[in-house]
């Protein structure tokens, strides 16, 4: 028998910087390997995408967006994640990770017409190496784990990572992908947000085990760390992200958070949860706590906060006046432009005749 | 009675099936606290507690293949699929499992899966699917698509009373038609109705698209043009009878659904009208739908999707014919 | 050249594709060391490499995933779905991603799935479906059934070098038919052939019946009957205009596939004769497929599939009608 | 964090009657309960299966079966199985068990039908506890979960045991079953037959993790066995049976075992797998060992085992007779008779037309 038994070899580089609790240790913060700017870096974007959130939930208020889904409190994560991988590193989201898109130097506004119904896919996935927003849930994550396994056979360094919920996890497609990384050994990492909700299921009732400990039945590691602490996140993709880039494979992240706001604005929380769960978590807000931090170091003063503040209102209002002067495209091209890249005959004649009639009424 | 909803129309004929067979289960995704996200199992949970109305984990396959076991256990499972788009994934246990586990086993499958389906509702990508072609050349299941809050709450009546799998298909964006509903009115599967009897040409709907049928006949009227609607209510089994019976006073034909043409449902009932009816017909049997592309984004849909201005031009080329 | 089997020919298309273009990766279950159930990828991984020509665990739906991302990274996937039956566990990646992916995106799908599919080899459950219809109906796939080895090699060329995904079905039944190829003929998708020239009636098969479809012609020839028979070899696109054509002659349609008839794919064909064609027809145009009903044991499925007799009995009703 | 992170909590009787390696330990060989008689059974069980096994592959050769696949080497799994259930609890098999079949007391005619091409379900599932043979590999899955969740509901005391190959468990089905079944507490036994082979594909290529060690993942126990071991099946099964009877919820058994045959008789293994492997398992013979164990302890003597040796005989002789005697039931019944309950009036119609066509030819 004995020889059948295989467990986990592959060394952990990400575990040594956390503690049980998944907490970063004092000793790898101190050796975070960013100099004042790039703390203070983090600090500013979380507090842009945040503001950002807020104003484009104005705007589907102000019936300028068909639907907005917040990602308030989950800041830490999408900064620290984006910060912490190099620019060529392909990211695979799923609908959630507007912040993500922004700190991958996607202009908000453009990635607003998806939400404001004028496209399914706004912006370029391949200039910014960010995959379009995926709508079904968990069916992005085999997409990076194929591109992963692209990147091996054009020996290429460059790592990829996907993100999703914690309910994406209950997926068959999350458990084939996982398993095929594992078999692949593909450079890989598996980010899970877990914010403890899938619109009214809570955590509890999504899964009964441990979604970290689950990546050693696939052959490889995984954590369970605190995802509203900036620094932690940027260490664990970053340690991940370099494991992957030396061939060690596939790592699984799961950062623990909240979705401090509704599911999107459909949703109606007070239906299903406690106002109170909600103020336990506003304590771990991701940008008061670091805030705090660096001010304590003495890295953030109240001209550069202030300064900050500011910027954050101008992106805010530029990406409004961007989004309100957008003018939708021809219906044509939005209908049929971009199926087929060979489009059949009969293809073409349905879209003249569309386009026709349109100009017929 | 004063005139309800189509979606609490539904909510009360899952409250009656909960209420008359203690077998009769309640599952999906958010239908327990929430209701639901169009608040269609609202209160059920609360009714009916927490062992016959419960969330699952997001998981379509397992929904449905727990929905199999459950049949076998001798429950009556109507699981909810919560949206169109993400019924996809739970394909291979309905069409492998649901669909021919009785012809395998001779064990029957009573499972009524409920599914919001259609477009018009300004939804993001994967929320407007109109999926129903791929279930009615399924052998095996049932397909139902209610157009009215009546028909909503009989027909679910009649889908979980059914011994076979019935795919229920609900027109998401008719939830908020109102109607006075009678609790014992029976709707058989398999029969469809003349939703407003006209003369000229026969237009044939299914589910979201009869109220603009009928719209379209309206205003038909105003240029003297008479238009009889049939509402199909079941796409499988297929009413033939109904239809051919429309076709002997009319001669013409004009089919109306939200799916893109291109072997949409529409091309089993043209070919079924132009065979069996082959010489009633006066001109080619037309079918207005969705265009032969992916459902576009909310700005563009009311353009995608068929309207009264496209069922008129058909009606008027048919009744123009030759 | 010699004669070859269509098996060999698909399996030397894969060979050339491979040598021609180095993004070309072939990939499922069981495709590499043993060269697949059907021995269609022999040798494909001793001669490529198992970077190129590899195994994957068994898991339907991140086989076709892992072919989306492999796109994205520039390469030309050319997964193989083992048997038709174990498609529908990568339904969700094949309807929302794969045929999607582009309209969503910009960003072309070069992927040309391969699935052995039909009946008439004997075999247990859920190895012998005919599932094309719920491809076709899904805008932005490109659906694909050769009848021949040349087309077989032909038309995998042409799904390959095509930038849209392609489901490429073959009819394993046919695996064996042999005849000499020629490596540099070119068979676009898309256009369909005349197998068999005819006055009478039009007979219109894809894949796995047009060699009934042929059969039954000669036999016709017995009874002073002439058909004319179509290779669709494409589906989606469909050649309609190939297919008028003939009716313009023949003015009578008899469509075969192995595909219950009830929402296959040949009620589009007919819907669309009836339609464009409405004043070549001298008769109704007629389905022959599968029963309306699961596959059947192995035992029964002669007697559940088309066959000379029932395309002969639905040719003479044409020709007699009227 | 520490409040959400969570392990396995519920206790696990399996574990201590075995090895770290998977053996069943010396002291639980001897408090096995079962006696002579019960011992000579398993024995006897064992043989009758390999021999029907063996026959059946015969029958196929001469053309008296379209296909048969052997269970050749998994004969503990199959009798050690069955023995530690109840006759009540439900087995949800995949397409190998036709030596679990045979024990639920389905006579093996009967379900050669299915190999025959003569039935789709030749048996009658409610009347045996055992449901259909299951093609679609891991799609039986999640029906055993949800039989256990019913039994549950109706607080019946009866668990629900499903049975799959190693290949099975990359499937997105085995994962949401597994994980529903462990959010639902459902009293389910998830049997692995890891033989190390699906069709060409080995098990490294499979997975790249432990099996077992998955079901911590989903927040229940689950361990790796020798699955040759007649003895320490039982005593995995009739554990994991009474903890879930006891409202314990699902268990992960993984019995170690090798696929001695090909896939099915469609198969050639020499064009991917070693014969020294083969042998190297051909020495840990589930009934070569089992036998020898008996023997040195004096419960099998000469004339037992003869008898044994006897009945498998005219077992198999008994079936080749009845399968030979079998007639096809009528077209029209075997094609429309079962697919519906409430058949629609068209549905009849073309089933009347078809049988009168018959009659016509
Ligand atoms: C396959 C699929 N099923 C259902 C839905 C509907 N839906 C959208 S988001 C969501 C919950 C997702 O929860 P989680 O994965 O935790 O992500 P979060 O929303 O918390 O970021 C559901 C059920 C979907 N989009 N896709
Ligand atoms: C969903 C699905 N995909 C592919 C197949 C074809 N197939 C039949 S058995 C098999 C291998 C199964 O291996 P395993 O689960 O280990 O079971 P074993 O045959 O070893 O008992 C495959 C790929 C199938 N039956 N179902
Ligand atoms: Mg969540
Ligand atoms: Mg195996």
């Amino acid at each position: 028998m004995a020889e059948v038994v295989r467990t986990v070899e592959t060394e952990d580089p990400v575990r040594p910087l956390f503690s049980p609790t998944g907490e970063l240790t004092p000793e790898a913060r101190s050796r975070i390997g960013l100099d004042p700017e790039g703390l203070r870096d983090l600090y500013r974007k979380m507090v842009l995408i945040r503001r950002v959130d807020q104003e484009a939930l104005n705007l589907q208020r102000q019936g300028e967006l068909g639907l907005w889904g917040q990602y308030l409190g989950q800041e830490a994560i999408h900064v620290g994640t984006v910060a912490a991988l190099e620019s060529e590193d392909w990211i695979f989201p799923s609908y959630r990770e507007f912040g993500m898109a922004m700190c991958r130097g996607i202009d908000p506004a453009e990635i607003l017409k998806f939400f404001r119904g004028l496209s399914h896919g706004p912006y370029d996935s391949r200039k910014h190496h960010f995959a379009p927003l995926t709508i079904v849930v968990a069916a992005q994550i085999p997409h990076a784990v194929g591109f992963a396994m692209g990147s091996r056979l054009k020996h290429s360094r460059d790592v990829t990572l996907t993100t999703f919920g914690d309910g994406a996890t209950s997926k068959g497609d999350w458990h084939e992908a996982m398993n095929v990384a594992g078999v692949f050994k593909a450079p890989v990492i598996f980010l899970c947000q877990n914010n403890h909700w899938a619109i009214s299921v809570p955590l509890a009732k999504q899964t009964a085990g441990s979604i970290a400990e689950r990546a050693q039945g696939y052959g490889f590691p995984g954590i369970r760390i605190d995802g509203n602490d900036v620094l932690g996140v940027f260490a664990a993709v970053r340690a991940a992200a370099e494991r992957a880039r030396r061939g060690d494979g596939p790592y699984l992240i799961e950062a623990m958070t909240y979705r401090m706001g509704a599911h999107t604005t459909s949703d109606d929380p007070t239906r299903y949860r406690l106002q109170a769960e909600l103020e336990s978590w506003s304590a771990k807000d991701p940008i008061g706590r670091y805030r705090e931090w660096l001010q304590g170091r003495g890295i953030l003063d109240e001209a550069t906060r202030a300064a900050v503040e500011r910027e954050a209102e101008s992106t805010a209002e530029g990406m409004r006046t961007r989004l309100r002067s957008i003018t939708p495209g021809p219906a044509g091209e939005a209908i049929f432009g971009r199926v087929y890249g060979n489009p059949p005959d009969s293809f073409v004649e349905e879209r003249e005749e569309f386009e026709s009639s349109l100009e017929g009424s | 009675m004063e005139p309800v909803t189509m979606a609490k129309a539904i909510n009360l004929s899952l409250r009656e099936a909960l209420t008359r067979d203690e077998n009769v289960l309640v599952f999906g995704e958010d239908v327990g606290a929430l209701g639901g996200v169009f608040r269609i199992t609202d209160g059920l949970q609360k009714a009916f507690g927490e062992d016959r109305v419960f969330d699952t984990p997001l998981a379509e396959s397992a929904i449905i293949g727990i929905a199999v076991g459950l049949a076998l256990r001798g429950f009556k499972p109507v699981p909810e699929i919560q949206f169109d788009g993400f019924i996809y994934s739970a394909f291979d246990q309905i069409v492998s499992m649901v669909a021919k586990y009785r012809n395998r086993s001779g064990i029957s499958m009573p499972i009524t899966i409920r599914v919001p389906f259609g477009g018009h509702i300004g939804a993001v990508e994967h929320h407007s699917e109109s999926p129903e072609a791929y279930f009615t050349h399924t052998a095996g299941l049932k397909v139902v698509a209610p157009a009215t809050p009546g028909d909503a709450y009989a027909l679910l009546q009649s889908a979980i009373a059914d011994p076979d799998p019935v795919i229920f298909f609900e027109p998401k964006a008719r939830y908020y038609l109102k109607e006075e509903i009678d609790p014992v009115r029976q709707v058989p599967l398999g029969k469809a109705r003349v939703a407003r009897e006209g003369s000229g040409v026969t237009v044939i709907a299914y589910g979201p698209t009869v109220s603009i049928a009928l719209e379209a006949a309206t205003a038909a009227e105003k240029e003297n043009m008479s238009l009889e609607v049939i509402d199909l209510r079941s796409l499988s089994p297929l009413d033939m009878p109904t239809v051919l019976e429309s076709l002997r006073k009319t001669h013409r034909a004009v089919i109306v659904h939200e799916a893109p043409v291109f072997g949409g449902f529409g091309g089993e009932i043209a070919a079924r009208i132009a065979d069996d009816g082959f010489d009633l017909l006066a001109a080619p049997v037309t079918r207005v739908g969705g265009m032969d592309a992916p459902y576009p984004p909310a700005r563009y849909e009311k353009l995608y999707l068929p309207d009264v201005d496209r069922i008129l031009e058909e009606a008027d080329v048919a009744l123009a014919y030759g």
